[in-house]
This record gives C-alpha cells, structure tokens and sequence, in this order.
C-alpha cells in the first residue's frame, strides 16, 4: 500500500533525479564504508604498532599461509559476479526479463562459488593447519574481515536468489520498480566486490 | 492558570530548598575515614592542596578559565533575565517580527573564539608541552618505576647502582615477585619493591607507568598529575614534590570491582630519610612461628 | 492492492508491527521513555551506595538478592553494574530512541508533508531491532555475574576480561546500532526526497534540520563502534587479542591462552570515534525542539535561523575529529593533543552561535510562559553551563587534573540531563495534544517543572566542586580518599537532589497518562504554531494530510506585520494570510 | 549476610587451632596414617613477617601475619611439613561416595585465609565469610571450576552465594586487594583425604580392603607419592618425604 | 536513470572493457608483490592498484561516471573524507607520544 502513496518510489524526484531506493542504498552504502573503514583502521594501527621481532611480529608473506592464488582466482570471481550483475540490470533495462534472470542466476553461482573456495579451501584448510582467530592478530583481522566480507556476499547472494525467484513476480506488476531493485542491489554487490579489491592486496599480498 | 499561582508555587518551592538544602548539607554525621594513616593537606570544597612545583601552572589555568566562563555565562545570564522579564506576553505588546541588527553577538562570539586561543596557545599548550615532552635531566630526578595491576599500586625503585633490573610477565608471582624481576640480572639484585610510594623532596621525579592487565590512571592529586597507565606500553610522568608530607596515590579510571580500593600512600620527606627508608623497606622481619599458635 | 484500501488492518498490524510512522514514533516515544524511567531508577539506587557507603539500602534494600546486595548492602561488582547500565541505558537506549525514533519519527515526516517515512517497513524493523537490543540489555541484568561491569566506554582490556553480562552489552549494542543505521538512512532519504511542494531546504524547520544532520552522524559516526562491539565479541568468544597487549598478568596469571599483539587504545578510538558524534546525536534534536518550542512561544521569527544552520551543519562536521579529547590522558603527545584541543575550542564556537541566536531570539518577543516553553527556556542556561563547562576539560593542561573526576559528570550531566531531557520535557508537552488530541494539565506541568528545575540543579551543582576537589567518578566509595571525604557532605546533597528529583517526575506521570483520556480536547493548531504538523488534525489519521499541503514561506513567520492573526502558517497563501477573517 | 561476631570467631578459632577436614562416612574398615616429612634446610624456608602498610585496617583483626608457604615443624625429628594435602589417587576403582553434608568454609582474618590450605569433596558447600574490617576480594583462580570472584567490602559478612566445587587438583584462590593474600583448594570425587596439621600427620580413613596410591602435595614442593596396601581394619602407616634440592 | 535503451546498451561495451582491465590489474598486483620492492613501495603500489581497480568499479560499474545527483556525490564525499580521518589519524597518533614512552610493559 504505501509503496503507491509513498512519492518517488519509482519514479525519480524531479530535483534530486534519485528515487528514494537508489538514495538509501547509497547511504546505506556509506555506512558499510565506515564499518570497513574501522577495520582497515584496525589493521593499519595494529600492523604499525606490531614489534619488529618477537611472537606478536606481523608475519611475513610465507608465514601467514595465505594463497595468493586462490585469493587471485576469488579476485576474478567476484569481479566476474560484477560484471553479470551489472549485465542483468541492462537487459531488465532493455525489457529482457529472461536474459536479465540468466545473468541474476549467473552471478548468484559465481557468488556461491566464491564463498565455497573461501570455505572449503581457505577457512577448513587452515583450521585443519590449526590456524584459528586466536593464533595472532593478524589471523583476527583475516577472519574478521573475510568472515564479515563473506557475510556481506552471503547476505547479497539472498537478495539475488529472491529476485530470482519470488521477487521475480514485481516484474509483472511494474517492470521499473523491478529494475530498479535489481539496479541497488548491483549497487551493493560491486560495493562487495569493492571492498574485496582492497582486502586482497592488504592480506594476501602485502 | 493565572500568574499569581505560578508565583506563589515557585516561592513556596525556594523557601522550601532553602530549607531542605542546609538540612541536608548539615544534618548529616562524618563518614568514617577507611585509612588509618592521617594525610597532610587541607581538604575542602576547592581545589586540593598543592605541593608540586609546576602543578601552580595547571591551577591557574583552571582557575582563569573559570573567571572567563563565569563572566561570559553572567553577562549571557542577565540579558536572557532581562528578556524574560522585560518581553513577556502581556496585554498590548506584540512582537517584533523583524530582527534586531545585533552586532554585539558578532563581537562577542570573535570575543570568545580570540580569548579561547589564548587560552590554548598561550596557556595550555606550553603548560602540556612541559608536561610531556621536557622530562628533567636524568641524573638529577629521582626514578620510580610504578607497575598497576588490579588493585594495587606497586613502586621499583632501581636500588644503589641507579639501574632497574629486567622484568618479565613469565617470571611474575603475587607473593614473591610482583615485579617479575629478573633473579639472573645483576641489576635487579638491589633493586628495591615497595607499595608506598617514597619521595625526595624538592628533586624532581620521573615515574615510568606500566600494567599488568587493565587500563589503570595513575593520580596525583596534590601533585596535578594524571596520566592512564596502558598496559602494553610505558609511559613517563615527571613533577617535582616540594612539601614534605604524607599524601595520597589514587587510581582515576575504572580498573573493575575494587576500583576504589586502588589507593596508596605517597610519602614527601628530606633526603636522608628517604635514603633510610630505601634501605629499610626491603628488609624481610623473620616471623615468630609461635606468634600464629 | 486495489482491495485492501477499506479494510481495516488487523490490531497486530495497526499497533504492534505497524508501519506507519506515527504508530511507530509512539511505540518508541513509549518504550524509550521507561528505559528512561529505569536508568533513572538505577541512579537513584547508585547514589544511596554513594551517599551512605556500606549502609543497608532502606525497605528496598533485600529486594536485589544476596549476588548483588547482600543484607541489603550494596556490592562493587553491582554498583559497576548500575553505572554502566545506567550510561547505556540512558543514552543508547532513553535519550536517542527518543529524540530520533520518537520525536523525529512522529514529527519529522509531518513538518515536511510527507504521508511516511521514505521506507516505512524499515522504520518498523528499526524500532524492533531497537527492542531487541533493549530486551537483551535488560536480560543481561539476570545472567551470571550481572550486567555488563565495566562502564558505558567498556574500555578494554577490563571488558574483555569481564563477566558474560559483557557479552549480551555487545550483542545489545550491535542491535542497537543496527537500528540507529536502518533508522538515519530512512530519516535523509526522507528529508531530501518527501518534502512537499515549496518545502525548500531553508524554508525546513530547524527541527528537521537537526534530524537531518544527526542521521548523518548517525550514519557515519556508528558503523566504527559496530566494527569495534565486532572486534570485543571476537575477543570475547573466539579469543583473539585486537584489545590485548602481550604479557598480560591478571591476577597473578599469565595471559598463555592470548597471542597477545593488540592495543587497548584501539578500541578508545573507536569507541570515541562514534561516541563524541553522539554527543552531538544527543543535543542537537534537543536544540531543534527547543528552537520549534522558542519560536512559537515568543511569537516571533528565529533570530539567526541560516546563522543557525550553518552551525549546526559545522557542529555536525567537526564533531568527527574532535574525538580524541577524551583520550588526552593515554599518552598523548604535543602534536595530536594539540591538534585535538584546537578542534575542540573551535566546535565550541558553533554552539556559542546557536545558543546566542535562541537567546537573542527572546529579544522584543512576546513571550508565553507555558510548559512546554519553561522547559525550553531552562534548558538555555542549563546548556550554557554544560558547555561552558567542557571549556575546561578541553584544555588539555586543565584537563590534566580535572580528566575523571565528578566535574567531568556534572558537565555531560549538565548538557543532557537538565539539557536534553528538559528539551524532551518541552517536546512532550508540546506536541502531545498533536499525538492524542489533548492537551496535558498544566498546573500539573507547573509543578513539574519547577521541581524538576531546582532539583536537578541540586543533583548536579554539587558534582562541579567534588570534581575541583580531584574526586574520581565511577568511585564505589569515595571517602577512602582524603580529598573524596571531605566532600562527602556534596555527594549526600547531591544524592537527596536526585531522589526529590524522582518524587518530582510523578506529577508528569499522573499527568502523562490521566490527560490521554481526560485532558481538555484541542483543536488542530492550539498553539497556533506555523509548521506544518498543525495542519494535519489532531492526531493525524493514516496518510497524515487530507490534501497534500503546498508551502509558501518559511517556518517561523510569527507576528508578521499587516497580518490578520500573529501567525502566518507554511501552507496558508498570502493572501489568505492578510484577508481579515 | 550479616554474621554475628560469634559465628565468625569459632569459624576462625575451629579452621586455625582444629581444622581437619572432615572425612564423610565411607563404610570401609581400615585406615591410612603418617606423617610429611622434610628433609632439607629449613633456615632455607624461613617464615617471614607480613607488611601489610597498604591496608592499615588489616592490624585491626591480628597485630602480625606471617607466611604461609611453607612451614616447618622444627621441634619434631625428623622434621614434618603443614599445609599438605595428602589424597588417595589410585586405587578406588569407579566407585561413587556420597557428599558429605557439613559445610566448609573460609574465613578472611587479619587479612589472611584461614585455613591456608582447604581439602573438600566435591558437592560439598563453602561458604565464605569475611571477619576484616576492610575490603576483600576472594577470586579463584581454577580450570575447572568457575572462576569466582566476590567482593565483601564489610566487615562480619558472607558473601551471598553457597557455592560447591568440582573435583580439581589444588588451585590457587588469592584476594585482589591484598596481594600477599592467597590460599590454595583441593576438591576431590572421594571422601579420602586430609590436610596435614602443625604436627605434621595425617589421617585417612574407612577405605575398603585393596591397594592405594596415595599423594601428597604441598604448594612449594610439589607431589610425591607412595603405595600402600591395607586391609582387615588394621592401621596402615606410610610416611612421605618432601626433599626439595637446595 | 532517464537514460534510453539504446544508451544503457552502449555501456555493455565499456563493461566488459572494464572486466578486462581489472583482471589484468589484478594479475599485475600480483606480479608486483614478486618485485621485492621495499616495503612502504610494496604498500603503495598494491594500495594504488587497488585504488584504480576500486575506481574503474565504482565509476563504471556503479554508474558514478553518469551519475548528475549531486546528493550522491556529497554524499561520497563526506563518507571518503571522515573514512580518510578514521583510518589515519589513529595511526599518526602511533607517532606522537610523550618522551619516553616504550611500547612494551615488560623490560
């Protein structure tokens, strides 16, 4: 009920050229920014203030058992994931529900496969390898913000499935609306998709 | 409801503070002091007495600000007074719709904001620089090493050859070694473990801070020092002590439930009793088995 | 769609998961202000352990059970637990859920037209999450070791090493901070998207104003405390050590199990990163009631409305890096301390000008002194102390000995008790005919206020000299110290202000629910107020207004000469305006 | 819990001048006796005089308080140790034994534990009582068993709670506010074993018939431990020896 | 969002461009992490990496490059400034300390 009388639902407000969606999701986004942005703070502060020597030293590339080529594949899935997210909202704009959906349904299995390699070959490995949160800080923060980015992916793979699948119906009542929807969740995913750029070079590389 | 009532209510409620206040004030009996050691110093309702020689600094700005904030909020005070008497609702008088030009608003808030910067640049950045960044020569100062753990308040003095031993976390035993001292250090051998704080007078001091488990606050009331004592990491405070006396040491951050009994006993004396009570305080007194039975 | 117009939603959907904005301001209105009431009850039991240390709590002291007051005395670890619970309760979950959740979630979308809030099933996820967070902050109370113990800033590594009821804060706090971010991105988006017709940005109240500028800190200033409530939980539960040094010896054991690594300072700035913004959370909703209640009660414009904005836009900007003056006691060095101190004099600057503009604003009006405005012209003063108050505690060579001690809680307390709260008083009394359609008794709001006002002051006055005495806060029993007893005589007067100031909130109670069903019936504009909330009736149905309203002038366009009444409301033309009725 | 002055005096005068802890009724026959000898220098374990100047309050309740660490019978020969545990280990089998029913409690006095050294059974309540004018914190410090941590900041009081341990080998339980202060727990599954007194013996009894080993523990010194076969009621005597290298 | 089909179809192009160019930069980040460069050069140039990529994402993928709404951009703007403060004034505060101070307790 409230989305027909809520003004600028669908429709862009004539001054902001933003409807309310596409604007909340943008603050919303800005948030996330900060919430990452603690942890980036978090990692910075701890890697400055870690001694040079001793068992709380910041460990160096072989130490932290880190695989860049597994975080190297990822990197491409999730960037891949973009990019068909990105294609879906184009065919939904050029009225082309199937191939819109093909493109949602893609991007939902990159995603899946992404959190698979995460779990399977990264997260059961080195809990295998007996490397936990609590073996040094910087594992805390590895788990902290690949677990946290991970939850973020999961979370966005939900919001995929559903406009797959029930969702899908809004496209019958009014195709902009849809599009629209599918348009912020985009905007979230390469938000996703973003902050793993940044969490690749700063743990596995550096 | 007419005015007269809301005058009447509020007279009677100041006639009856004016009561209650002095009552409660006064009516009440002298809670008993825990300590059993007297402390030195006048204690009331201003600033605590004050036996540091650079501590005078930090009451002056306090008290500066003070005189600024006061006068500023009495001139603010009697306009807004004045405007609830002189502009209230009443038969015949209407409001003005435009604004009043008020340049005076412009120049007090520049008043402000140029007497603020005086206050920061020219009083408590210098006063803060001294605080942290120009320790006393190392030779001249009295050090102490003060190490917090929940709660209590241990001191390390370095001993005759002027060097703290090594100390390790490994090596810490509540009973024995609360430092964790090194015992294979040659340094640690004379090093000297109290709970009272002892100072020369009219030396200055260097304290190094450090914790064992939580973020303690190492005050000193009488000396204005304050400084958190982070565990992990080591941080000096320096003051010069300048009247003799027995004073307080508190802790001033919430360090868990006893927080309030973190309290030791700072004592102020000339040279040669420090250097007797340096001497005295390690001394282990055997205990008379038969006393227990 | 199409069918379900006439048909009248269920009571579960109408009251309880309702999705209008106006059910939802009243839910959050009702739930924050018995936080309210019971972190203000956990206070008046602190200040007995204070005032009278060691003695037996009288009639009420066996209530609390043996873990917390045995015979009937009061513990440290429960006297921690208190004022903790009290820090957050008041703030996390009293004052902000009401300023933004309740005021701003009911008055908001009225004073700009808007049928909703921008996401209305947002707004109702905001208040649940909301509750959640209160149910578990209140659950926490009942688990082994009580409540959380180590102060509202739960400064590490005491809180990583504290009880489990540290644990359900963390979880409490993410749900609230959870809520806050759904709540500020529903508030901007409806701000900037739903306002009516000829609602430019400066034509807004400065109410709106206010709530917008809070969202953005809301916004911005939160998220780093959830990332930080994150990092204790994982400290907490998975044993990592983001808060914990290496070597740690707590009572006598070495820390093995810990890797050690971390920095307790990490989470102060943090936790302060958020926690200054919400300050400003705090006080500036509080100045947009407060300026609404001023305008309309002096019947005459707000001097310095732009003057006004424009400070309130700066405030909100520097209150991001002011955070650190509340860290200049870890070891700060000349550099960053003054870098901060300079920042802090600076945002004082701001509030100078607001405050000046609302007190200048009294100038050649005509005032009413009804409730509503009593309360709003004592918070004036009582923020003028709070403020001016800080200036010392700003400096950080004052700071030095005033850091932690009482004065440090008479100037917060002064900002947003007699402050914040009284602006809430005034939002009460004045918008209530709004939300019921009667008005409160007045006689009993007199009584209220005028107790409130001198007892509240009693509460607090006394806090300024045990502070100058060097009297730490958060002291279970301050009369171990020499300096603390010899203020004793201040805690205790301090402590009877408090518990009169309690007896003085039952008039308002009485008054708050007798006047739902028994206060005189008001038209839709008894105040004759300008905004446009007036226009919709009193209370506003589901949709708010009849006709969607277009605005032609400013908000506060009082006394305006050649006008026939001495109001010119938003949506009324001009030439309805001067046309004699 | 507001204790009178009574209660807590004979709580202290029974745990310092009587404390055996109390052996429930096992419905064995025989018994275990001995005496913990110490072989070793004992001007090397002197006993030495408590500063207790950071909290004055503590002279209040007992003028002196001296260590607690070890001490030494000097008069007996050869020489016997206080303050050990003496338990059986092995040997019981699977057998459960019933709790016993009398309460242990501990006391802070002139702010030192008293006993120094508690043996209880597992189930068994404790209570905790505070006889100084002065604050205490009792924090223990066990894997097992829950860290408790309870503060009594009055005088005469108990703390609320009754707790009952589980079985763990002896921990340390130490005081917060007065760092000198630490007392040492042992909790066992059986009824089996005591705490030496100033004499130095112990006694273990109403075991069945078969073959045990026992163990001693001290604080400073560690364990050691012995085999003994008992049966027919008769007496059996096993002396231990700490012998601590210089 | 006024954009006709013909225009969204456009994009396509400059997204799969887009693609590629990230995936050689990641592979060049890559690359770069086997130069055994110094270590504050290593930080830079994988941070600077990363900071094209992140761009390339935001203007393209999310549209910034056609985006007119200036309530988006402020609101970029703010965000990136105080994410700038909060992830680099608790570091610079690492540095400024009182003569002295060790990190460490132990010593």
């Amino acid at each position: 009920m409230s989305a027909e009388v809520l003004p600028y639902t669908i429709k862009p407000h004539p001054v902001t050229g933003l409807y309310n969606g596409k604007f909340g999701v943008w603050l919303f986004l800005a948030s996330e920014v900060m919430l990452f942005g603690a942890l980036f703070s978090t990692y910075i502060f701890l890697r400055i203030g870690a001694p040079e020597t001793g068992p709380a030293a910041w460990p160096s590339g072989e130490e932290t058992h880190l695989s860049w080529k597994i975080g190297g594949l990822n990197t491409l899935i999730l960037i891949l994931s973009s990019v068909t997210m990105v294609l879906a909202w184009v065919q939904f704009k050029m009225d082309n529900f199937g191939k819109g959906r093909l493109y949602l349904a893609i991007t939902a299995i990159l995603a899946i496969a992404f959190v698979a390699i995460k779990f399977k070959f990264e997260y059961a490995h080195k809990f295998h390898m007996d490397i936990v949160p609590s073996t040094s800080v910087f594992f805390a923060i590895y788990y902290t913000m690949t677990g946290l980015h991970a939850l973020h992916i999961i979370g966005g793979v939900v919001v995929i499935c559903y406009f797959i699948g029930p969702g899908a119906k809004l496209w019958d009542q009014n195709r902009e609306y849809y599009t629209n929807r599918i348009e912020c969740t985009g905007l979230y995913w390469h938000f996703v998709d973003l902050v793993w750029i940044f969490l690749f070079p700063i743990l596995y590389l550096l | 409801m007419n005015r007269s009532r809301i005058i009447g209510i509020a007279a009677a409620l100041l006639v009856g503070v004016c009561l209650i206040a002095p009552s409660i004030v006064l009516g009440q009996t002298e809670a008993p002091a825990v300590s059993g050691n007297a402390i030195d110093g006048d204690y009331g309702y201003g600033l605590p007495p004050m036996v540091s020689k650079d501590g005078q600094r930090v009451d002056d700005l306090i008290i500066i600000v003070h005189w600024f904030m006061s006068a500023l909020f009495m001139g603010w005070a009697i306009f807004f007074v004045y405007c609830l008497m002189r502009f209230r609702a009443r038969a015949g008088h209407k409001a003005a719709y435009d604004p009043i030009k008020a340049k005076v608003s412009k120049y007090s808030e520049i008043g402000v904001a140029a007497f603020e910067a005086f206050l920061l640049i020219g009083l408590s950045m210098p006063i803060w620089a001294a605080t942290k960044s120009e320790p006393p020569p190392e030779t001249e100062a009295t050090h102490v090493r003060v190490v917090a753990e929940q709660f209590q308040w241990n001191f390390h003095y370095p001993g005759a050859d002027g060097k703290f031993g090594k100390t390790a976390a490994d090596l810490v035993d509540t009973v024995d070694n609360p430092l964790g001292l090194d015992p294979n250090d040659p340094a640690a051998e004379d090093d000297v473990y109290a709970t009272e704080l002892h100072l020369p007078v009219n030396k200055p001091v260097i304290c190094d801070l450090t914790s064992k488990d939580v973020i303690h606050s190492f005050s000193l009331t009488v000396m204005r020092v304050k400084q958190d004592v982070i565990p992990g990491m080591r941080i000096p405070v320096w003051f010069t002590p300048v009247k003799e006396g027995r004073y307080e040491v508190a802790c001033a951050q919430l360090c868990g439930n006893n927080h309030y009994s973190m309290r030791a006993e700072m004592v102020i004396e000339d040279d040669a009793s420090f250097a007797t009570w340096l001497e005295e305080v390690g001394i282990v007194e055997e205990f008379d088995e038969d006393e227990l039975d | 769609m199409s069918g379900d117009h006439h048909h009248e939603p269920s009571f579960i959907r109408k009251y309880v998961f309702s999705v209008d904005h106006k059910v939802i301001g009243v839910q959050y209105g009702i739930t924050a202000l018995s936080f309210l009431f019971l972190g203000f009850c956990l206070m008046m039991l602190m200040r007995w352990q204070l005032a009278y240390p060691g003695e037996k709590m009288p009639y009420i002291g066996n209530i609390f059970g043996e873990a917390a007051m045995p015979g009937g005395v009061m513990l440290p670890e429960f006297y921690n637990s208190l004022g903790a619970m009290h820090g957050t309760i008041m703030i996390f979950l009293g004052v902000v859920p009401l300023l933004v959740g309740a005021f701003g979630n009911y008055v908001m979308p009225l004073q700009i037209g808007a049928p909703d809030m921008a996401f209305p099933k947002l707004n109702m996820m905001s208040y649940w999450v909301y509750f959640v967070g209160g149910v578990v902050m209140i659950t926490s109370f009942f688990v082994p070791g009580g409540a959380a113990n180590s102060g509202w800033t739960s400064y590490p590594p005491l809180s990583d090493i504290a009880t489990a009821g540290q644990t359900w804060w963390l979880f409490g706090m993410v749900c609230l901070i959870t809520s806050s971010l759904l709540g500020s991105v529903n508030f901007i988006v409806t701000i900037i998207q739903l306002r009516v017709e000829g609602l430019t940005m400066f034509r807004l109240p400065f109410f709106v104003w206010a709530q917008l500028i809070t969202s953005f800190l809301l916004l911005l200033a939160f998220p780093p405390l959830e990332a930080a409530g994150v990092l204790q939980l994982m400290d907490r539960l998975a044993g990592t050590s983001f808060f914990l040094p290496e070597g740690l010896v707590v009572s006598g054991v070495l820390q093995t199990q810990i890797s050690g690594g971390g920095s307790p300072l990490l989470w102060q700035h943090l936790f302060w990163f958020l926690a200054h913004p919400e300050v400003y959370v705090l006080i500036l909703p509080a100045l947009g009631i407060v300026a609404e209640v001023i305008a309309n009660n002096t019947r005459k414009p707000l001097w310095g409305y732009r003057a006004m904005i424009y400070s309130t836009i700066f405030l909100g900007f520097m209150s991001f890096i002011v955070w650190a003056h509340h860290m200049f006691m870890t070891g700060m060095g000349t550099k960053i301390s003054a870098f901060f101190a300079t920042t802090t004099m600076i945002i004082s600057i701001p509030s100078v000008v607001i405050l000046t503009a609302l007190v200048i604003s009294l100038y050649q009006g005509a005032i009413r002194f009804t409730v509503p405005m009593l309360f709003a012209l004592a918070f004036l003063p009582m923020f003028a102390i709070g403020g001016l108050t800080g200036l010392p505690l700003g400096l950080p060579a004052a700071d030095i000995h005033l850091h932690d001690t009482y004065y440090v809680i008479g100037h917060f307390h002064y900002v947003v008790a007699p402050g914040t709260i009284f602006a809430i008083f005034a939002g009460i009394y004045f918008w209530y005919p709004k939300v019921t359609g009667r008005m409160l008794n007045s006689t009993l709001g007199y009584i209220h206020f005028f107790f409130s006002f001198i007892f509240i002051n009693i509460v607090f006055m006394p806090m300024f000299w045990q502070g100058m005495a060097g009297v730490s806060r958060r002291l279970y029993n301050q009369t171990v110290y020499a300096h603390g007893d010899a203020v004793q005589s201040l805690t205790v007067m301090s402590s009877w202000g408090a518990w009169m100031l309690g007896l003085a909130q039952i008039p308002f109670i009485i008054n708050f629910f007798i006047s739902r069903f028994a206060g005189k019936k008001v038209s839709n504009n008894p105040w004759h107020a300008t905004t446009l909330e007036w226009l919709a009736p009193s209370p506003p149905p589901h949709g708010n207004f009849e006709t969607v309203p277009v605005v032609y002038r400013g908000p506060y366009e009082y006394s305006v000469p050649g006008a026939s009444e001495d109001f010119n409301p938003q949506h009324v033309t001009t030439e309805a305006c001067s046309s004699v009725s | 819990m507001k204790l009178s002055m009574f209660t807590l005096a004979a709580a202290v005068a029974i745990n310092t001048f009587v404390y055996t802890p109390t052996q429930c009724m096992a419905d064995g026959q025989n018994t275990i006796t001995g005496k913990i000898i110490f072989k070793g220098d004992p001007d090397a374990y002197k006993r030495t005089k408590i500063n207790t100047s950071k909290d004055p309050n503590c002279k209040k309740s007992k003028k002196t308080i001296g260590s607690e660490q070890v001490i030494i019978n000097k008069k007996s020969d050869p020489m016997t140790l206080r303050n050990v545990v003496v338990s059986i280990k092995e040997g019981l089998g699977k057998k459960a034994f019933p709790v016993s029913k009398e309460q242990l409690t501990i006391t802070q006095f002139g702010c030192q534990y008293v006993p120094h050294v508690l043996a209880g059974q597992a189930g068994q309540e404790l209570r905790i009582l505070n006889g100084d004018d002065t604050n205490h914190n009792i924090h223990f410090l066990p894997e097992v068993n829950d860290q408790y941590n309870f503060t009594q900041p009055k005088k005469d009081t108990e703390v609320g709670k009754v707790i009952t341990l589980k079985a763990e080998d002896p921990f340390k339980v130490k005081c917060d506010v007065h760092p000198w202060m630490n007392c040492f727990m042992a909790i066992f599954e059986h009824p089996f074993f005591d705490v030496t007194d100033k004499e130095g013996t112990y006694t273990l009894a109403g075991m069945d018939d078969g073959k045990y080993t026992i163990e001693a523990w001290h604080e400073e010194f560690g364990k050691v431990t012995a085999e003994v076969e008992v049966s027919g009621g008769k007496a059996a005597n096993q002396d231990l020896t700490f012998e601590p290298k210089p | 969002m006024s954009d006709a089909h013909a225009d969204v179809s456009k994009h396509v192009k400059a997204y799969i461009a887009v693609f590629a160019t990230l995936a050689v930069l990641t592979i060049i980040t890559v690359w770069a992490s086997t130069w055994h460069l110094s270590h504050p050069m290593a930080i830079a140039v994988a941070l600077a990496i990363a900071s094209v990529k992140a761009t390339l994402v935001a203007m393209i993928f999310m549209h910034l490059k056609w985006e007119k709404a200036g309530n988006i951009w402020f609101v970029i703007v703010l965000t990136v400034f105080f994410f700038v403060v909060l992830v680099s004034i608790p570091a610079l505060m690492h540095s400024d300390r009182p003569l002295g101070t060790v990190f460490s307790s132990w010593g």
